[in-house]
């Protein structure tokens, strides 16, 4: 994929068009969150090219593609990761369409104007069902635009329907039993970290006492029966270190990495700072 | 001004879908401004005269009601409700998934007894049968569902019951399940079980009659 | 024979008051005999064509319903709550133009995941319904729309679906097949898919040699 992504960079696309794909690009990162993948974003480009889905020019489509993931970037917008493969993808399939064609036809690939023309025909199915969603909308919509007798009189004269395969109603009873004979011990998870601010004001009623280097496993409080565990002890307790140093009361130091840390209470009063 | 016969039109849609008698005031408020309400009524009421539905006053309130002289039509013999009750559903449902089960099997999944009722309904309706008898104390009497079942849910077999991959797909199996939660396969019997028909008939009516909700 | 008219009042009277819509064979049972259903209900939607109220059939079955142009007065009646999401929205086009489809088939038309919350909308509102099971390996749950999906959208059959036979000759309706591939229909079931209420026909196995839709 990196490798159709430098490839993509080579090729260069003409200036009007880029111009134009950015204009565009900016105004639909503007409201992608009513997109709700890559290809329903390719529609919408598509659209603008305002010919037949089944004949718009895929390297054009492409380009646009290309437009609107740098504009998104450009915009720090975090692009979904399927959105990008989309991006790779289309790049790669736009040097297959422009490159020279290879003497012997890949057997492992479709040709490229064949994968072109299948990606068309995809965009002008979504397109279908759009417009199917439209003409679904523009239906007389029952409580919507007709209505049913409001108070019907014999509410026992219903149909012989047949039972629709209720098979998600039966689910549905199955599953709720199910989950209501699952043991219900909900136990609470109890606080298993040492808090940062316990471990700040324990560290500070310390500092007397460090007036030599000590190790951070030596300082930071040992496990107990219950209650914080060990890591988190000395994870919180090198934490509090920090701020301490920070605050300057405190020194500490590491010959290398992953040697003990030492700490000691910088000579002269606290600075009594105050959180 | 507007046709009258336009405001008629609203008139009869406004009565047809309200889900109770308007008065005159409640048609007016919901009517253009100058519509004439009371011609509108007028109008409508004779054009329903003799129908099958007919326009009342009732208590200074419109509705439409139909015709007295059709009351017989309206009284349906009570017409027994092919929607299964909340319980029945439940039990059928255990059944469906966990056959062959016994009253006891039921009962342990759904944390109360099962009140008699329900598996009679289900008996009665034909969507479960016995099936056999457990190869346990007792010898309790296990269920299973019926081809009517299947059919009723449009399955073409037991092994179309959706599965676990399918109530997590509908979104019915949520995250506060265990993990190795798991939804039986009915298709695979259970070794335990005796064909019912080895049962002599006379015991078995007995039994049945005898056989009670105690585990 | 009974006067006909007498009949349609007779099915006035009972649509009318009904809390849902009625077949032909539900009006039947309720009627005399020899009533000719079929003709007192055209004379009936002739009587109420261009009312307030008029007769139109959905899912095969009758009702009456206010007309379309008057929704402005119904603000009291409309109901909002049930908006779909658009996800769902082309959820339910995909279902309801391509079924019999799976799952797998939604997600390569719209080109992203089913997510939480489109699938099992549906189901639960009961626009859509499990199907069936494809003939493919794994044997996928197919969907399909419900008579509740025709009487929300006020059509009287699956071939009412609007566009759909401009879809159709255009190959959009096909699951991943060449434009002038053959198309299924959504009222025939597909011949990949059991029939969930017929036991598979003898020629099962060869249907599932021969039907392969995968390229």
């Amino acid at each position: 994929m990196a490798g159709a992504l430098s490839e993509a960079r080579v090729i260069e696309f003409e200036f009007e068009d880029a111009v134009a794909a950015a204009d565009e690009a900016d105004a639909l990162i503007v409201d992608l969150d009513g997109y709700e993948g890559p290809l329903h974003v390719l529609l919408e480009l598509a659209r603008s090219q305002k010919v037949d889905l089944i004949r718009i020019s895929v390297t054009r489509l492409a380009d646009q593609y290309l437009a609107f993931v740098r504009a998104a970037r450009r915009r720090r917008f975090i692009l979904a990761a399927d959105y990008l493969v989309m991006a790779a993808w289309l790049a790669y399939l736009k040097s297959r369409l422009l490159l020279p064609k290879p003497q012997r036809a890949s057997e492992d690939e479709p040709p490229a104007e064949e994968v072109a023309q299948r990606l068309a025909f995809r965009l002008a199915k979504l397109e279908a069902v759009r417009r199917a969603v439209g003409a679904l909308n523009s239906r007389p919509i029952l409580k919507r635009d007709v209505f049913a007798r409001g108070d019907p009189e014999a509410l026992s004269i219903i149909s012989h329907r047949r039972l629709e395969g209720d098979l998600y109603g039966l689910m549905n009873a199955y599953i709720a039993q199910r989950k209501r004979a699952q043991p219900r011990d909900y136990r609470p998870l109890t606080c298993q970290a040492l808090r940062l601010d316990d471990a700040r004001d324990r560290l500070r009623a310390m500092l007397p006492r460090l007036t030599r280097w000590t190790p951070l496993t030596g300082v930071a409080p040992a496990q107990r029966e219950s209650g914080p565990t060990r890591a988190s002890c000395v994870a919180s307790t090198l934490a509090a270190t920090l701020e301490l140093v920070r605050e300057g009361d405190l020194d500490a130091r590491q010959l290398d990495h992953f040697q003990e840390v030492y700490l000691r209470a910088r000579p002269g009063p606290p600075t009594k700072a105050t959180a | 001004m507007i046709d009258p016969s336009a405001i008629e039109r609203m008139i009869e849609a406004l009565l047809f879908a309200a889900a109770e008698p308007l008065s005159d005031v409640d048609l007016a408020a919901r009517l253009p401004l100058d519509a004439d309400v009371a011609a509108g009524l007028d109008a409508l009421r004779r054009r329903y005269e003799g129908r099958g539905v007919e326009l009342v006053e009732v208590a200074r309130r419109w509705r439409f009601q139909t015709a007295t002289d059709l009351a017989f039509l309206m009284t349906v013999e009570r017409e027994e409700s092919r929607r299964l009750s909340r319980a029945a559903q439940e039990t059928l449902a255990i059944i469906a998934y966990h056959q062959p089960v016994t009253r006891a099997d039921i009962e342990a999944v759904r944390g109360v007894q099962a009140s008699r009722g329900t598996l009679d309904v289900l008996l009665e309706q034909g969507l479960v049968r016995m099936r056999g008898r457990r190869r346990s104390p007792g010898r309790p009497v296990t269920y299973g569902t019926t081809d009517a079942f299947l059919e009723h849910f449009g399955l073409a077999s037991l092994a179309d019951l959706p599965g676990a991959a399918e109530m997590k797909a509908a979104g019915l199996l949520s995250l506060d399940l265990p993990a190795d939660f798991q939804v039986p396969d009915p298709t695979l019997a259970r070794a335990d079980e005796d064909p019912l028909d080895d049962v002599p008939a006379p015991e078995f009516h007995q039994d049945f009659l005898a056989g009670g909700e105690e585990p």
